[in-house]
């Protein structure tokens, strides 16, 4: 029932949306149902708290420890966003940016967007697991472009074309995944349904799986923006308006990597070897190395949290692959705090952009003096982001670098250079967009505050104090994946 | 056990004869060197007389001279004098010895110098910095070697206090010590850089690019200047006593009745007398260095003082 | 009608899909490149009702319609109003040169031959051997957007993509699970819209089609 | 009773009290000001106080937050170890927030003082967690919120791109050294539990567990060289040298007087505490990089002139000159040697509280200087001490002290560290019973620069007469800061005078430590004679050395006053040529000539005089101008390649962001072919 409600929610608002246009009410409508859908999944959280993981809806959801903590997050912070763009894109209408069809449809996408997440999240069925996926992206290739500049456009094209090849080459892996579990389960839709299928794991024909792994990983990777599949990650966020990035970036990561862990879950289970595991440590070593030395030379603000992005991913991707319970306690640790903190750094950016009206790292300077909440938001974000405690994200990384020295020693060294690269990259940059003096073209503009420090004060909270419950899904995530 | 009161007077024997003898051996050696060089010397008192003729001379300050420059007398003789009642010299009862060992008696002389180096620097004029300069750059230099000489010794004599170091040796037979041996050379060119002799500073010249130690004390007159040069003399004839001490130790009375006492003096000032000798042999022998050919100098003596250390590991 | 046959046809249909992509990959001219993806749906459409007449599964005739109605009528049909409406001149110059194209192609064929191996090897279908043959699509589908300077023809091997992974998920298995199924269209058709809508935006900010244009985005420099 | 843990953990929260006023009353900044700072020297008081109970005694007490992640919350533990390191922070913590009051209301306003008090304070609360933590994660998060905090205090003036360069290569630097301390962490975790549980993240764990020989030298060296990078060993030392100079003097202070410190704790606390099993070699290497830090670190202070950059390499030497004490203690642990061992490390941990002491009065002494000049190339100073006698004494007794000479505090460790030389003669191995003595030669090396360094600064600063172009009428420092720096220079005399009550007190933590008490085998003169090993072998009585010199002195002077002949004040003699202007003096530069003509190769050095062109008239003499500039090799060695390397691969990842689609769909493509062919 309440996951009815959390699914249903979303795709309401977004028929509501395109009905009524561009209104005032519009970015109410927004951020109310958004407030909704947060509340329907405390609720689904304390129906899991209570009883433990269940399936619904004639085995068509399936809630667990696992992705139970990943659709409060993705509520939360879809509400947080929705409350973000209010003002801003607000601002970007005075600016002439966008039009009224263009709002109307980007209030309707976003909600759109969320709905296909969330299905994601809760649905049972790999197929369908797909689907979303690919609603997903299709519902924010437009709003990547929503700018129509050539470089939005440029960007969308990019994003439609390389997730859409990627999407295909997770279909074909997901269909090979059901050739390999018709000969188990029979026909028809229990094939592909992930309760029925992780029981059966052990049964199921490793070959097959791991020929399914390498289109699985590829496609669901591309989306996640494992090196070398990334190369549309850094434009859609560059280009695409804040919120969208706040979003992608926030959100779309996490959900790409959760299913690519589904899929690694079951061909680990019928491989029993590290095969899946060894192929995503290395595309994680890859995505850090690669996108902390491009960190280092960005121009474009966005693009440089972008990459960072790109990092986080592919650390997180590469603890799954470790596996162990430390490393994926980390793993399941660093998803939930990369995505709560990087979507405040990307409000606190939109701020930025508008009030020296550029993305050029090198035009935007003196925020300490300019705009002391915007600016220190911005630096205690990069902090927090670059891994310096007292922020979570340090919490998780000391876990999953701890478990690599001691599982391969001879890959830390790679780790630690890319890490270190890209705290220097990042500070660099923060350092000198928060220091010196006010430019002249500087604009002080009224923030939407309350996200970001809702968001710091989350990072800051779980640092320091992690409720026993989410404790407890942890660990029995962990079981599950580890 | 002696009697404290044998023991405080002992000490303060010490003492006296320390501040009083110091001039005369410097004179001593001047006399010496005078005759070398085939001048008439003004005799062993000329120092005394020095020293007098100043104490009555009035002070004159330069205007900036601030109130480093007027305690700086009263610290180097200050000092001096306490470095006199720990080197035992004519008995090794002295109840004062052990709150400095030999460590700690090159530390306040580095003291002495500290503060006669910022005296230098303190009236502003070119030549106290030239000074003060050049006497730390020296004093860096003979740092190493001279402690390595005493490790020497210490090693020998498995302490840094000085009277162990003097029991054990004087106790011990008259053995002839490779170690020692490199270590007593080293010292001689230690305290020849140390007191300021030639060829590392001519204490009689008044030519400004050869000056060091002159050029410190260039601005001081009167009772100041007297008292930094009776201080300096007996730093010099303390250190040729702590070379007694720690390389011919023989006949530093043990025992406090008088007649040990005397003879301990005796044997003193014969060594004294020697080793102001060899002081002036050196001194004739030599000329003035250019200040960093000193680096030879004393890198030769710290040089000696490691083979003296190794010599006691490989050969002892 | 005795299964053997129906393999057969089977298996002639799949070597007319292989052949159909293979034509499209050598294919020049825009709009016979678009009748050419429309033969390839109709062959795959037919193969999902052979499939399923032999499977005895009746909601592969539905998905077998949706084929025939979205791949063979409806995007060809859209394609075709696009070319027309955007006046997209005839001629698509390609990247690599064909032969070398083809080359490739082959090497891919073989390639995902010895890959399926395995697979075939423990499948009891009739249709097993046809799993190579949608691979090699997916590949020629993915070597055509690579090889294809043009913005439609890139779609369109996308489309052809497409069209690889149905004909895996109706020969390797028999059919996906219906939902799953009608998902897909529905995706197809969502896309199908989404790059209708971009043609326009390109060509109106670029005033050309061409791909070539969208390499502002670049950072080795 | 409350248990010393509980007062420091209450007295650390106490440190919010500040950061609250600056929310509640941010708008008067007097007050503000004096409010905070005294708030947070009461609460460092209350520190030492809890150091000083938790050293007397003597058993270590647990405390378990309940923060953190429910399976690994942040365990306390205050020992011997930590009480004395509370100690050190939170006497200098004590003094400089005094100090700081004056010198924070002196500063101009505009300058973003709330932030300053802000960070302050989260910087010294987090070194006390730091000593005080118990586990690998709580002392990370300490650790790197001391790094962070004291970054943002370096970057107090971001409008100067000096202090934003410096912040960043200090926080670099800083965080780097932080992931190698978390691997050491993690292999001393890692082989102690393998990882099934957070349990082997608690220090306790580690202790208890035996490492193997191979994973301890690891975890050793990963983490000697993350504290070396704080502690600013050679060749981690860059950054020191730019980041003490620019943050205000009173953050320089606490950051060269104590952050370094906390460093020396993690490297004794490793290697004593929780690894206590390790071969010679370790020690040997802490030992030789010791020594070399120390004579490198004096050498280019030497060749500084400006004063805090010269402070701050000094840091560098007093840190070579602990890690000295401590290598030879490693090392005579290694041989089972526990009375040298306690002997050593005793004298690495006095160095430790007194370089603590004095490097935070000259630091003060400096700011005070800054506060009064606005200057800190010293060759723009001279004479000070007219104008500031209070500043001048101070800052005197701490050139004393940092040029080890008695009857001041540094001399009394370097003393202990000779004595702890001379005992290497009863070491196995003949070869480190050859070398090791010439380590003590360094030493004396050392000292004696050190001395001539600070001759060269006191003279150049307070003595002879002004050098500055532009006049400027300098006055004496506020009260505030006069008490602060007076109660830092009676700690550096109690220190010096008194060494054998403060060593006895300390006693404990090497019976802990090295397994042996060092003043109960030689504990018989009692408080007077300083008497380590035995006083066979060497004693020194501080108390009766300061007052056998006083005594003469006053007596002297008594003598010398019954009738005293009269002063007369005249100008300083020209040497008979007229005009004696103050340019002609000796200064920072001319003063360091003859050390840079001899120990010059060490430097890449850039001296060159040119004569100005124009040529007035053959009589006069030409106009010529002289520069000198000194650069630090290590930066050409080592960092400058590192960088190079870096900027070089971050050109080859642009390269993948090619633009073209097509290059793209080529990489998918052949990432799946590769895939599929490793099949």
């Amino acid at each position: 029932m309440i996951l009815l409600v959390l699914i249903i929610t979303p795709f309401v608002a977004a028929m509501i949306l395109a009905f009524i246009g561009d209104r005032k009410v519009a970015p109410v409508i927004n951020i109310f149902s958004s407030f909704l859908t947060f509340l329907a999944g405390i609720a689904l959280a304390v129906e899991v708290f209570r009883h433990g993981q269940f399936v619904a809806g004639g085995k068509f959801f399936f809630v667990d420890a696992f992705n139970v903590y990943l659709s409060v997050l993705t509520a939360f912070v879809s509400m947080t966003t929705a409350v973000f763009s209010r003002r801003y894109m607000q601002r970007e209408k005075d600016h002439g940016k966008v039009g009224h069809t263009r709002m109307r449809f980007y209030h309707a996408m976003f909600q759109m967007f969320i709905f296909a997440m969330l299905l994601c999240l809760l649905t049972n069925n790999i197929g369908v697991l797909w689907i979303a996926m690919e609603l997903a992206t299709l519902s924010t290739v437009l709003l990547v472009s929503l700018y129509r500049t050539p470089n939005a456009i440029e960007a969308a094209w990019k994003y439609f074309i390389l997730c859409g090849v990627g999407i295909a080459q997770a279909l074909f892996g997901t269909v090979l995944l059901y050739f390999a579990a018709e000969k188990v389960i029979g026909e028809g839709g229990e094939a592909l349904l992930w309760t029925n299928l992780i029981e059966v794991s052990g049964s199921l024909e490793p070959t097959v799986l791991s020929l399914a792994f390498v289109f699985l990983v590829v496609g669901y990777g591309t989306k996640v923006g494992l090196v070398p599949l990334h190369n549309w990650l850094p434009d859609a966020h560059s280009e695409g308006p804040t919120p969208i990035s706040a979003v992608l970036s926030g959100l779309l990561l996490n959900i790409a990597l959760y299913a690519l862990v589904r899929c690694k879950v079951l061909v680990d289970g019928s491989t029993h070897t590290h095969y899946a595991g060894n192929i995503m440590m290395g595309f994680g070593i890859i995505s850090i190395l690669v996108a902390s030395f491009s960190i280092l030379r960005q121009k474009d603000i966005k693009r440089m949290f972008s990459y960072s992005s790109i990092e986080h991913m592919g650390i997180a991707t590469f603890a799954f692959g470790l596996g162990g319970s430390i490393a994926t306690f980390g793993a399941l640790l660093h998803m939930l705090m990369h995505s709560i903190t990087k979507s405040s750094i990307f409000f606190t950016v939109g701020h930025v952009c508008q009030m020296n009206q550029t993305q050029e790292i090198s035009r935007i300077k003196g925020l300490f003096k300019g705009d002391p909440f915007t600016g220190w938001s911005l630096m205690l974000g990069a902090m927090a982001i670059a891994g310096m405690p007292p922020f979570g994200i340090f919490t998780s990384e000391f876990l999953i670098l701890t478990a690599t020295i001691k599982d391969v020693p001879l890959l830390t060294p790679l780790i630690l250079i890319g890490l270190a690269v890209a705290f220097a990259g990042l500070l660099r940059k923060v350092q000198y967009m928060v220091s010196g003096d006010i430019p002249s073209y500087f604009k002080q503009l009224k923030t939407a505050r309350t996200p970001v420090i809702l968001h710091m004060a989350l990072v800051l909270a779980l640092a320091f104090y992690m409720p026993a419950f989410l404790y407890k899904w942890f660990q029995a995530a962990v079981e599950l994946l580890k | 056990m002696t009697k404290p009161l044998h023991l405080i007077l002992i000490e303060i024997l010490q003492v006296v004869i320390v501040i009083a003898a110091a001039p005369a051996f410097l004179g001593w050696v001047d006399m010496l060197k005078c005759w070398l060089q085939g001048r008439t010397s003004a005799g062993i008192m000329q120092p005394y007389r020095n020293i007098a003729k100043l104490f009555v001379k009035d002070v004159v300050l330069a205007d900036n001279a601030s109130w480093i420059f007027r305690i700086t007398p009263y610290l180097v003789f200050g000092t001096a004098v306490v470095v006199g009642s720990v080197i035992p010299i004519i008995s090794t009862n002295l109840f004062l010895a052990p709150s400095a060992d030999i460590i700690v008696v090159i530390a306040i002389f580095a003291t002495a110098r500290f503060f006669m180096a910022l005296a230098g620097m303190d009236i502003g004029t070119a030549f106290g910095g030239m000074g003060a300069s050049r006497e730390m750059m020296i004093a860096s230099l003979t740092e190493p070697a001279i402690l390595m000489a005493i490790f020497t010794v210490s090693l020998a004599g498995r302490s840094t206090s000085l009277l162990h170091i003097v029991q054990s040796f004087s106790n011990g037979a008259l053995v002839l010590r490779p170690s020692i041996v490199f270590a007593g050379i080293a010292f001689v060119l230690v305290v020849i850089a140390e007191a300021g002799r030639v060829p590392v500073d001519n204490p009689s010249t008044h030519l400004e690019l050869t000056m060091v130690h002159e050029a410190m004390i260039l601005e001081y007159s009167g009772r100041h200047l007297a008292l930094i040069e009776w201080g300096s003399m007996i730093r010099f004839f303390l250190f040729v006593t702590l070379g007694i001490a720690c390389f011919l130790p023989w006949g530093i009375a043990s025992t406090d009745d008088a007649g040990s006492i005397a003879a301990s003096v005796f044997f003193m000032v014969i060594k004294a007398a020697v080793i102001g000798v060899v002081v002036v042999l050196i001194e004739t022998g030599l000329a003035k260095m250019r200040l960093f050919r000193l680096t030879e100098f004393l890198g030769a003596a710290f040089l000696l003082s490691t083979l003296g250390v190794i010599a006691f590991f490989i050969l002892e | 009608m005795n299964l053997q046959l129906l393999a057969q046809i089977n298996s002639f249909l799949a070597a007319l899909v292989l052949l159909t992509a293979f034509a499209m990959l050598s294919q020049r001219k825009i709009n016979s490149l678009v009748t050419l993806f429309a033969w390839q749906g109709l062959f795959l459409s037919i193969n999902t009702a052979v499939v399923g007449f032999v499977a005895a599964k009746h909601h592969l005739y539905i998905s077998s319609l949706l084929t025939l109605s979205i791949k063979v009528i409806l995007l060809p049909y859209i394609l075709h109003v696009l070319i027309v409406r955007l006046k997209i001149r005839k001629e698509m110059e390609t990247i690599m040169n064909i032969p070398t194209t083809m080359l490739i192609g082959i090497a891919l064929v073989i390639f995902s031959y010895h890959l399926t191996a395995p697979v075939r090897e423990m499948s009891t279908l009739i249709t097993r051997s046809t799993l190579a043959v949608a691979l090699a699509t997916v590949m020629i589908g993915l070597l055509m957007m690579i090889t294809r300077k043009h913005a439609v023809t890139q779609i369109i091997g996308f489309l052809a993509m497409e069209n690889g992974l149905f004909f895996a998920a109706t020969s390797a298995t028999y059919g996906m699970p219906l939902v799953v199924e009608l998902g897909v269209a529905l995706d197809v058709l969502i896309a199908a819209f989404i790059f209708g809508i971009f043609f326009f935006h390109i060509s109106t900010t670029f005033d050309s089609l061409s791909v070539e244009q969208m390499e502002s985005l670049r950072e080795d420099n | 009773m409350i248990t010393p843990i509980e007062l420091s953990i209450f007295s650390a929260i106490a440190f919010a009290i500040p950061i609250l006023f600056v929310i509640v009353i941010g708008n008067s900044r007097r007050l503000l000001i004096c409010i905070s700072f005294s708030v947070s020297a009461l609460a460092s008081l209350i520190n030492v106080a809890a150091g000083i109970m938790a050293v007397s005694n003597g058993e270590a007490q647990h405390l378990i937050l309940p923060l953190g992640l429910p399976a690994l919350p942040f365990h306390l533990r205050l020992d011997e170890l930590s009480g004395f390191f509370l100690v050190v922070v939170g006497l200098l913590s004590f003094f400089v927030s005094i100090y700081s009051i004056g010198y924070v209301s002196g500063l101009a306003t505009g300058k973003p003082v709330k932030r300053l008090i802000v960070f302050y304070n989260i910087f010294i609360a987090a070194m006390f967690m730091v000593c005080l933590a118990d586990d690998a994660l709580f002392f990370l998060v300490a650790w790197e919120v001391m790094a962070a905090a004291s970054y943002f205090l370096v970057m107090f003036e971001d409008e100067h791109s000096e202090n934003r360069r410096a912040a960043y290569l200090y926080m670099v630097m800083a965080h780097i050294g932080a992931v190698l301390i978390l691997l050491s962490f993690g292999v001393l975790a890692g082989v102690t539990t393998g990882f099934e549980s957070f349990t082997g993240y608690t220090f306790d764990a580690m202790r208890e567990a035996n490492i193997p020989p191979k994973w301890a030298a690891v975890a050793f060296l990963l983490s000697f060289c993350g504290f070396a990078a704080k502690a600013g060993v050679i060749p981690f030392h860059v950054w020191l040298p730019e980041a003490h100079p620019v943050a205000p003097s009173n953050v320089s202070a606490l950051m060269s007087g104590v952050m370094l410190k906390t460093a020396i704790y993690g490297i004794i606390r490793i290697t004593f505490d929780i690894i206590r099993v390790f071969p010679w070699w370790w020690g040997t290497m802490v030992l030789v990089l010791g020594l070399i830090s120390a004579v490198m670190g004096v050498l280019y202070a030497l060749m500084q002139h400006d004063l805090k950059k010269l402070l701050a390499y000094h840091s560098v030497e007093n840190i070579g000159i602990i890690l000295i004490g401590i290598g030879l203690s490693m090392i005579f642990t290694s041989f089972r040697l526990p009375l040298m061992a306690a002997l050593a490390l005793l004298a690495g941990l006095y160095h430790t509280i007194n370089h603590a002491m004095f490097k935070g009065l000259l630091f003060m002494g400096a700011g005070a200087v800054l506060h009064a000049t606005h200057e800190r190339n010293m060759d723009e100073m001279g004479g000070l001490i007219h104008q500031m006698p209070w500043t001048s004494a101070f800052f005197l007794v701490g050139c004393i002290s940092i040029s080890a000479l008695p009857p001041f505090n540094g001399f009394v460790s370097e003393w202990l560290t000779f004595q702890a030389f001379l005992l290497s003669p009863s070491l196995p191995i003949p070869m480190m019973k050859l070398l090791i003595p010439l380590g003590a030669a360094v030493l004396a090396l050392t000292g004696a620069l050190a001395a001539a360094c600070f001759v060269k600064v006191f003279g150049v600063i307070f003595l002879g007469n002004w050098r500055g172009h532009h006049h400027h009428a300098a006055v004496e420092a506020g009260w505030s800061m006069r008490i602060g720096m007076a109660l830092a220079s009676l700690t550096c005399l109690c220190l010096g005078v008194l060494p054998a009550i403060v060593l006895n007190w300390m006693d404990v933590i090497s019976e802990k430590l090295a397994n042996t008490k060092l003043i109960s085998s030689s504990g018989v003169y009692g408080w007077m004679w300083l008497t380590p090993v035995d006083p066979e072998r060497a004693s020194y009585s501080g108390p009766l050395v300061l007052i056998g010199i006083v005594a003469v002195c006053t007596i002297t002077y008594l003598l010398l006053h019954v009738k005293p002949g009269m002063i007369s004040r005249v100008p300083v003699w020209d040497c008979g040529f007229q005009k004696l202007t103050s340019r002609m003096q000796y200064n920072a530069v001319s003063f360091s000539m003859p050390f840079r003509r001899i120990f010059g190769y060490l430097f890449d050095i850039k001296e060159q005089i040119r004569l100005s062109p124009q040529q007035r008239h053959t009589a006069f003499p030409v106009k010529s101008n002289y520069y000198l500039r000194i650069r630090d090799r290590f930066w050409g060695w080592i960092y400058r390649p590192v960088i190079d390397r870096v900027v070089l691969l971050s050109r080859k990842a642009g390269l993948l962001q090619h633009g073209r689609i097509h290059v793209y769909l080529i990489y998918s493509f052949l990432t799946i072919i590769v895939l599929l062919a490793l099949l």
